[in-house]
C-alpha cells in the first residue's frame, strides 16, 4: 500500500476531515454540483428556456401561425423583437412557439427512451443469461443506428409527424441508457453488499429498492441528459431536412430550413440566428448539466 | 438479418398512404383513360398480385441489384445510388481524415497536458462544436466565407460542369471543414478519454521506470486506446453519414443525402427504399467491421486459446 | 458438541465463455465433503483458485450447487425455496472479504447493521436503534458511529461493522470469506482477537476461510486444505501445518514466511503453476506439481481417507507423521 | 555496514497535493542501501513505503513536491537531476519492479519486446539480436523455463508469477546496481511468492545487485532482507539488522508490529493489536506520530509534545523513540 491520493486499495480510506463529517453522500453531490460554475449555468439557462417557451407564448401579443404581409420581412424593431419573416409573422412568437415543439420533443423523447432503457437494462444486467446476450447484440447493434437517417426513410414512406418523431427517436435511443443502466447493474452485482443482501435475508424487492435503484439512478440521470442533447439535435436535423416538423407549425429546425436560401441567409440574420442560437443554447447547457452531475456523483473525487 | 430488414422495408412500403400507381398516372389524364392508364402501371409494377408473390418478386430483383426506377427521374434506384455515392464518400472520406488529424495530436496533447490550458480550450471548443447543429454551422459558414468574406462558394462541386480538381477541393472546403470539425470534437473527447485511462495505468509508470522518455511512453498509451478506438470509429460512420446528409443538403452537394432529401419531398418510394438498404447495409457492415477490427488489433482476443 | 453443518461430495461448476467465444466448465469446487460442529472453528486454507471460497459462498448459498448435499442439523437445505432460505440465513451468516465494497456507501452505519433485522421484521423504531448500538459496542466501537457513513471509517472498522451486521440475527454459525486478508497487520490483530472472543462468550461456531497459514492456525480448531477444487488433507490444525501428511501440504507451509529469522522451514518449492480448473490432471490433481508422483497418481483418484486422530488425507504417497516443517534454532 | 553504501537517502521529504492543500506524505527519510545487500523496507498501508521507492526514482504524481536534502547514487544526487540525466539512471542503474504483475506489462506488446525495449532504451545501437539475447539471459535467470518462445507470448498467456518474473528481468537487463522491488509478492500465492522471492535473492548472488525490497509481510522480509527500515506515519522510526529486529527491536511500533502476527503466539492467545488507526497525514500529532497508539509503559508527556528523531541508541541502533535505550515490553 501507499501513500497516493489515488485509490490504491480497499484499506485505503478516502480523505475525510471533520468539514465532511456527518454529510450524507447526496448532498456532498449536490454540494459538488453547485461549486461547478458550468454546471450551474447550464441548469439556469435550461430553466430559463424552459419558462420561455411556456410563458412566452402567453405573453406575446402576437399569433406564431398568423403573419401581416404589410410587415413582412422586416427588422428587429420595438414592435417586432426578433423581426418579421417572409410572411409577416413574429419571429420571436415563432421561436417560442418552435422551442415548445422542439423541447416537447426532445423531452418526450428523451423520458422514453431513460424509461424504456433504464428497465430493459437493468433487468437484463441483473438476470444476465441468453437473454441478456440477445439483448446486448441488440443494443450494440441499434447504437450504430443513425434517428436522423431512418427518420428520412420513414417520413418519406409514410409521411412526417411528430409522434413518429418521438416514438423513433426513442426506439433508437433507449439503447444509450440501457447499455449505461446495463453496465452500472452489472457492477453493483459483483458489490459484495448486493450480494451480503441476499445473505442476511432481504427480499429481492427490498435489494432493488435499496440498493440497485440508488445505485442505477445517478448514471440514469446522466444518460437522461445526453438523450435530450441528442434528441434536440436530431429534431432540428430532421426539421431542417423537411422530414420533421410541417410548416406552418414551427419548430427551431424548420424555421433555419425556410430561410437556408442565399437572400435570407445574408440579408435577413435575424430569421436564422435565434433558432440556431436556441438549438445551440439548449443542447450546450444540457451536456453541461450532464458533465455536472457525473462530476457530482463521481466518488472518486474528493472536493 | 439482411432479410429481415428487406421484409421491414418492404411491409413500410406497403403501410404507405397512396397508391403508388395512381402517382405515377398523371392526374390530368382523361377520366375514361385513366383508370386503364392505373390499371396497367399496377401490372407493370406487380401490384395486382398477392402480397407474398410481390414480396418475392421484390426480394428477387433486390437480390439482382435491381431497386426498380425512380418515379420522378426514372433512373435505376441501384444506378442513382451509385452514382451519387462517389461525392458522398469523398465529403465523409476527407472530413473524417482531416477530423482525425486534427482529433489525434489535439486528444493526446490534451490528455498528457491535463489540466493545462490547452487540455481545457480544447475541451470547450469540442463541447461547443458538439452542441452546434451542423447545419447551423453550415450556415454561419456561408455567412461569413461565402457572403461576407467572399473566399469560398457556398454550394455545388463545380463552377462550371467541367471536373477540374483545384475547383473541386475549392467546392470542398467549407463542406469538409464543416463535418470534420463534428468529427474532431468527437473523437478528441475519445481519444483524450482513452489516453487519460492508458496514462493511468501501472505499465506505464513501469515503462517511465525503465528510463523511457515522455514520448515513447505515450506511444506505448495510444497504441492501447487504439483498441476500443477502431470499434468506436467502425460505429461512428453511419452516424456520420447522417451528418453528411445534412450538410449535402445544405450546400447543394449531389450526394446520397440530396437524393434522398429531393426523393422524401416527391415520395419517391423506389429511390427512399433503395437509400433505406443503403443504410441497413452500412449499418451491418460497420458492426461487422467493428467486431473483426477488434479481434485483429488486440491481441488478447487474437491470441485467446 | 454436536453437528451443525455437513457438506458431502459438493461440485461447483460455472460455464465461461473465453475470448474465444468457446464454452469451458470450470470445476470450482468438484467434490468437497466438510462438516462443522456448534461452536467449532474450521479453517479451510489453499491458495487463489482452490475453491476455498466457493465452497463458503456455495454454503450461504451465494452460489448454486451443481451437486451434492448441504444439510444443517441434520435438514437438507442445499437447494432451499426462498422461505427455507431465508430461515436457513437467520442461523447462517457470511462475512466478506472486502470491507468497502459489502457495506453500501450511500448507507449510514444504522441501516447497515439494520439490515438484517428489517429483512426478519425485528426492526422497530423504538428497540432498532438501542440494537443497532448492542452490535456496535458488542464489536468494539462506540454507539455515535450509528449515523455515520462506511466511507469514513478504516478497514478494521469497517470489516466489524460487517461483523455487527452478520451478528445481528444471533447467528449460530458464521461463515468468514478471507476477512483479514485485506486489513493490516495491525488492525488485523483487533478482528482475529475479536472474533476469538465471541466465539467463546457467545457459543458461535465459524468457518474462517483464508490464505494465511498463520491466521488459521491462530484461530481455528481444525483445518481443511483445498487444492483445485478438492480437499487434499484435513485435521487438527497444529498436526497439520506441522507434520503434513499430503505433500501440497507440506510445501505450501514451506513457501509461508517463516514468523522470524531464527525459524527455518523445509526448504520444498513447487515447479509449475497451478493447472487450470476447466481442465484438471487425471487421478490426483497435485501431480503435474508434486515431487512424489508416479504412475498410479495419474491413474487413480486418490481417496480422501481417515488416518486415525481425526486426521484424512487424499495421496497415494503421503509423507511419514514424523516430518516436521519447521524447525527453530536460537539465534547464533 | 562495511560496504560503501551505493544509495542514501538523506532527510527525504515529500508534499502531496490533495485538494487544494500540500500534504507532507515523507518527512525526512533517511536510510543508506548497502551494494548487494537485501534490505526491507516495511510498514503499514499510508507509511509511507512506496513513495519512498517512488522518489528515488522521482516517478512521482504530478502534483507532487520532493524536497529531498539528498538522494546519493554514485556521487551524484538524484533529487538535482534533470529529466534527461535521471532518464539515464531510470531502468539503466536502478532497475524499479511493482507490486501487480498482471498490470506492469503492455498488454499489447510481446513480454520479450518489452524486456527488448528496456534494454535497447539505454544501449540505442544495440541490435534486435543483441537485445533479445540480453532478455534470454535474464529470463533464464530468473527461472523462465522455455525462454525463448514464451518471449513471443503477450502478456495476459503469462501466469501472475511468470510476469513477475519477466518485470524482475526487465529491471535486471541492463545490470543495475540497485532494484527497487515494491511489494513484488503481494499479489501472488505463497508457493509463487517462494519462487519470486528465490528470483530475487538468486539475482542478488549473481548479479550482486542491492535489492530494496518493500512489503508489508514481516515473514517475507525475516526471510530474506538483512536489514530493515520500519516506517511509520511518512517517517523512519527504526533501522535495524533483521535478527536484531525481531529479537529486540528498538522502538514500540516495530516491536507491536512484530507481536501483531499470529505467527508470534500460540495458538488462540490473544493477539497484540494496536489500538486505533495511523493518523492522516494531514493531521499528524505534534509529538511523536505513534504516541497516539503506543501501549509502553515509558509513554510520557515528552512523547506528545516533542517529536524524537532517528538516532543512535547506546548500542549503536537506530531509533526514533525518546525512550530508545530502555527494554521493549509488548503489552497485549
Amino acid at each position: 500500500m501507499t501513500t497516493t491520493n489515488l485509490p490504491s486499495g480497499p484499506s485505503a480510506a478516502p480523505i475525510r476531515s471533520s468539514r465532511r463529517g456527518l454529510v450524507p453522500p447526496g448532498r456532498l453531490a449536490l454540494r459538488r454540483y453547485v461549486r461547478n460554475p458550468a454546471a450551474v449555468a447550464g441548469a439556469v439557462v435550461l430553466l430559463v428556456m424552459v419558462l420561455a417557451v411556456v410563458f412566452g407564448p402567453m405573453l406575446s401579443p402576437y399569433s406564431p401561425d398568423v403573419g401581416e404581409l404589410i410587415t413582412a420581412r422586416s427588422a428587429p424593431s420595438a414592435a417586432h423583437w426578433l423581426g418579421t419573416d417572409a410572411i409577416g409573422r413574429d419571429q420571436l412568437a415563432r421561436v417560442f412557439a418552435g422551442g415548445r415543439v422542439s423541447l416537447t420533443v426532445g423531452f418526450l423523447a428523451a423520458l422514453l427512451a431513460v424509461v424504456v432503457g433504464t428497465l430493459v437494462g437493468t433487468l437484463s444486467g441483473w438476470f444476465g443469461g441468453v437473454a441478456d446476450a440477445v439483448i446486448s447484440r441488440i443494443i450494440d447493434i441499434l447504437l450504430s443506428v443513425p434517428p436522423v437517417l431512418v427518420i428520412i426513410v420513414f417520413a418519406g414512406i409514410l409521411g412526417p409527424s411528430v409522434p413518429m418523431l418521438i416514438i423513433v427517436f426513442a426506439a433508437l435511443l433507449w439503447p444509450q441508457s440501457a447499455r449505461i443502466a446495463r453496465g452500472v447493474v452489472l457492477s453493483l452485482r459483483e458489490q459484495e453488499f448486493v450480494q451480503a443482501a441476499r445473505v442476511l435475508g432481504s427480499r429481492t424487492a427490498y435489494i432493488v429498492v435499496r440498493h440497485l435503484i440508488p445505485g442505477v439512478l445517478p448514471a440514469v440521470v446522466v444518460a437522461a441528459t445526453i438523450l435530450v442533447a441528442d434528441a434536440v439535435l436530431s429534431e432540428a436535423a430532421v426539421s431542417f431536412l423537411g422530414a420533421g416538423v410541417q410548416p406552418p407549425q414551427a419548430s427551431w429546425g424548420n424555421m433555419l430550413n425556410d430561410s437556408k436560401s442565399i437572400t435570407v441567409l445574408s440579408s435577413m440574420p435575424w430569421l436564422w440566428l435565434p433558432p440556431g442560437i436556441a438549438i445551440f443554447a439548449t443542447v450546450l447547457s444540457t451536456m453541461a448539466i450532464g458533465d455536472g452531475v457525473r462530476d457530482a456523483i463521481d466518488t472518486r473525487r474528493n472536493a | 438479418m439482411f432479410l429481415i430488414i428487406a421484409v421491414g422495408l418492404f411491409v413500410l412500403v406497403r403501410l404507405a398512404p397512396g397508391d403508388p400507381a395512381e402517382t405515377l398516372v398523371p392526374i390530368d389524364a382523361a377520366p375514361g383513360q385513366r383508370e386503364e392508364l392505373v390499371k396497367a402501371a399496377r401490372e407493370q409494377l406487380g401490384l395486382d398480385k398477392p402480397v407474398p408473390v410481390q414480396f418475392v418478386l421484390w426480394f428477387g430483383s433486390l437480390l439482382k441489384g435491381d431497386l426498380g426506377y425512380s418515379f420522378s427521374t426514372h433512373q435505376a434506384v441501384g444506378q442513382l445510388l451509385l452514382d451519387r455515392l462517389g461525392p458522398t464518400v469523398l465529403l465523409m472520406g476527407s472530413a473524417l481524415v482531416l477530423g482525425l488529424l486534427i482529433a489525434i495530436p489535439v486528444g493526446i496533447i490534451a490528455a498528457v497536458r491535463r489540466d493545462t490550458f490547452v487540455d481545457a480550450a480544447a475541451g470547450t471548443v469540442s463541447v461547443i462544436a458538439l452542441a452546434i447543429p451542423s447545419f447551423f454551422l453550415a450556415m454561419l459558414g456561408i455567412y461569413v466565407f461565402a457572403v461576407k468574406l467572399r473566399v469560398l462558394p457556398s454550394a455545388g462541386m463545380y463552377f462550371s460542369g467541367e471536373s477540374d480538381v483545384g475547383d473541386l477541393l475549392y467546392h470542398l472546403i467549407l463542406p469538409v471543414s464543416v463535418l470534420a470539425l463534428a468529427v474532431a470534437a468527437a473523437f478528441t473527447r475519445y481519444i483524450r478519454s482513452g489516453m487519460l485511462e492508458q496514462l493511468g495505468q501501472d505499465y506505464i509508470r513501469a515503462i517511465v521506470a525503465k528510463g523511457a522518455g515522455p514520448f515513447r511512453a505515450t506511444m506505448h498509451a495510444f497504441r492501447n486506446s487504439l483498441i476500443p478506438l477502431v470499434t468506436v470509429l467502425a460505429l461512428y460512420i453511419p452516424a456520420f453519414l447522417s451528418g453528411a446528409v445534412v450538410v449535402e443538403q445544405i450546400f447543394s452537394w449531389p450526394g446520397m443525402g440530396q437524393m434522398a432529401v429531393n426523393a422524401l419531398i416527391v415520395r419517391d418510394y423506389p429511390v427512399i427504399t433503395g437509400f433505406g438498404l443503403y443504410v441497413a447495409v452500412l449499418v451491418l457492415i460497420c458492426n461487422l467491421l467493428a467486431d473483426v477490427l477488434y479481434t485483429v488489433v488486440d491481441p488478447r482476443v487474437r491470441t485467446a486459446r | 458438541m454436536s453437528e451443525l453443518l455437513r457438506v458431502d461430495d459438493l461440485k461447483v461448476h460455472f460455464s465461461q465463455r473465453g475470448f474465444s467465444g468457446r464454452k469451458r466448465v470450470i470445476r470450482a469446487v468438484d467434490g468437497v465433503s466438510l462438516s462443522i460442529d456448534t461452536n467449532e472453528a474450521l479453517g479451510i486454507i489453499g491458495e487463489s483458485g482452490c475453491g476455498k471460497s466457493t465452497t463458503g459462498r456455495a454454503i450461504v448459498h451465494l452460489e448454486d450447487p451443481t451437486e451434492g448435499r448441504i444439510s444443517y442439523r441434520g435438514a437438507d437445505v442445499t437447494h432451499p425455496d426462498a422461505a427455507a432460505r431465508r430461515a436457513f440465513n437467520e442461523k447462517v451468516q457470511f462475512v466478506f472479504q472486502d470491507p468497502m465494497s459489502s457495506l453500501n456507501p450511500r448507507m449510514t452505519v444504522e441501516s447497515i447493521i439494520a439490515e438484517p433485522l428489517r429483512a426478519f421484521g425485528a426492526w422497530d423504531r423504538v428497540t432498532g436503534p438501542a440494537r443497532v448500538v448492542e452490535l456496535l459496542e458488542r464489536v468494539g466501537l462506540p454507539a455515535q458511529f450509528a449515523s455515520r457513513y462506511p466511507h469514513e471509517f478504516s478497514g478494521g472498522q469497517r470489516q466489524r461493522i460487517g461483523i455487527a451486521r452478520a451478528l445481528a440475527l444471533d447467528p449460530e454459525l458464521l461463515v468468514l470469506d478471507e476477512p483479514v486478508s485485506a486489513l493490516d497487520v495491525s488492525v488485523q490483530a483487533q478482528v482475529l482477537n475479536l472474533l476469538m472472543d465471541l466465539r467463546r462468550q457467545q457459543g458461535l461456531a465459524y468457518i474462517m476461510i483464508s490464505h494465511d497459514l498463520d491466521v488459521i492456525r491462530h484461530v481455528t480448531d481444525r483445518i481443511a486444505v483445498m487444492y483445485l477444487g478438492v480437499v487434499v488433507e484435513t485435521g487438527p490444525a497444529d498436526e497439520v501445518l506441522d507434520h503434513p501428511l499430503h505433500p501440497y501440504t507440506a510445501a505450501l507451509v514451506s513457501a509461508t514466511p517463516p514468523s522470524s529469522p531464527d525459524e527455518h522451514r523445509e526448504r520444498i518449492r513447487l515447479q509449475g503453476e497451478l493447472p487450470s480448473a476447466s481442465n484438471p490432471p487425471s487421478g490426483c490433481r497435485f501431480r503435474t506439481r508434486c515431487w512424489r508422483a508416479t504412475e498410479v497418481c495419474a491413474e487413480v483418484v486418490p481417496p480422501l481417507e481417515p488416518v486415525g486422530d481425526g486426521r484424512s488425507r487424499a495421496c497415494h504417497h503421503p509423507l511419514d507423521l514424523g516430518m516436521p516443517t519447521i524447525r527453530t534454532e536460537s539465534a547464533a | 555496514m562495511t560496504a560503501a553504501p551505493v544509495l542514501s537517502l538523506e532527510g527525504v521529504t515529500l508534499d502531496l497535493k490533495t485538494g487544494d492543500d500540500y500534504v507532507r506524505i515523507l518527512r525526512d527519510v533517511t536510510f543508506d542501501v548497502a551494494a548487494g545487500e537485501i534490505i526491507g523496507i516495511v510498514g503499514e498501508s499510508g507509511s509511507g513505503k512506496s513513495m519512498t521507492a517512488l522518489s528515488i526514482l522521482q516517478l512521482l504524481p504530478p502534483k507532487a513536491r520532493l524536497t529531498a536534502a539528498r538522494i546519493g547514487f554514485d556521487g551524484a544526487d538524484l533529487a538535482g537531476l534533470r529529466p534527461a540525466e535521471l532518464r539515464k539512471v531510470r531502468g539503466r542503474r536502478i532497475g524499479m519492479v511493482f507490486q501487480d504483475p498482471m498490470t506492469t506489462l503492455d498488454p499489447v506488446v510481446q513480454v520479450g519486446r518489452q524486456i527488448d525495449e528496456a534494454y535497447r532504451i539505454h544501449h540505442p545501437r544495440a541490435g534486435r539480436a543483441e537485445a533479445r539475447e540480453k532478455s534470454l539471459a535474464m529470463l533464464r535467470l530468473v527461472g523462465v523455463p522455455d525462454a525463448q518462445n514464451r518471449a513471443k507470448q503477450y502478456p495476459h498467456q503469462w501466469s501472475g508469477g511468470m510476469r513477475q518474473r519477466a518485470v524482475i528481468a526487465m529491471a535486471l537487463v541492463n545490470d543495475p546496481e540497485v532494484i527497487l522491488a515494491d511489494e513484488p509478492t503481494t499479489a501472488l500465492d505463497a508457493t509463487i511468492q517462494a519462487q519470486v522471492l528465490d528470483a530475487l535473492m538468486r539475482a542478488r548472488d549473481e548479479l550482486g545487485v542491492a535489492v530494496v525490497l518493500i512489503t508489508h509481510d514481516l515473514g517475507v522480509i525475516s526471510q530474506v532482507a538483512s536489514r530493515v527500515v520500519v516506517m511509520y506515519a511518512g517517517g523512519v522510526v527504526e533501522i535495524a539488522g533483521t535478527r536484531e529486529l525481531f529479537a529486540d527491536s528498538r522502538h514500540p511500533y516495530s516491536a507491536a508490529l512484530i507481536h501483531s502476527r499470529p505467527g508470534a503466539h500460540r495458538r488462540g492467545e490473544p493477539l497484540v493489536a494496536i489500538p486505533g488507526r495511523p493518523p492522516l497525514m494531514s493531521d499528524l500529532p505534534a509529538g511523536c506520530p505513534f504516541a497516539p497508539r503506543c501501549a509502553s509503559p515509558y509513554k510520557s508527556e515528552r512523547c506528545v509534545t516533542q517529536r524524537p528523531a532517528l538516532e543512535p541508541s547506546v548500542d549503536g541502533r537506530l531509533s526514533a523513540c525518546h525512550y530508545r535505550d530502555e527494554p521493549q515490553e509488548v503489552i497485549a
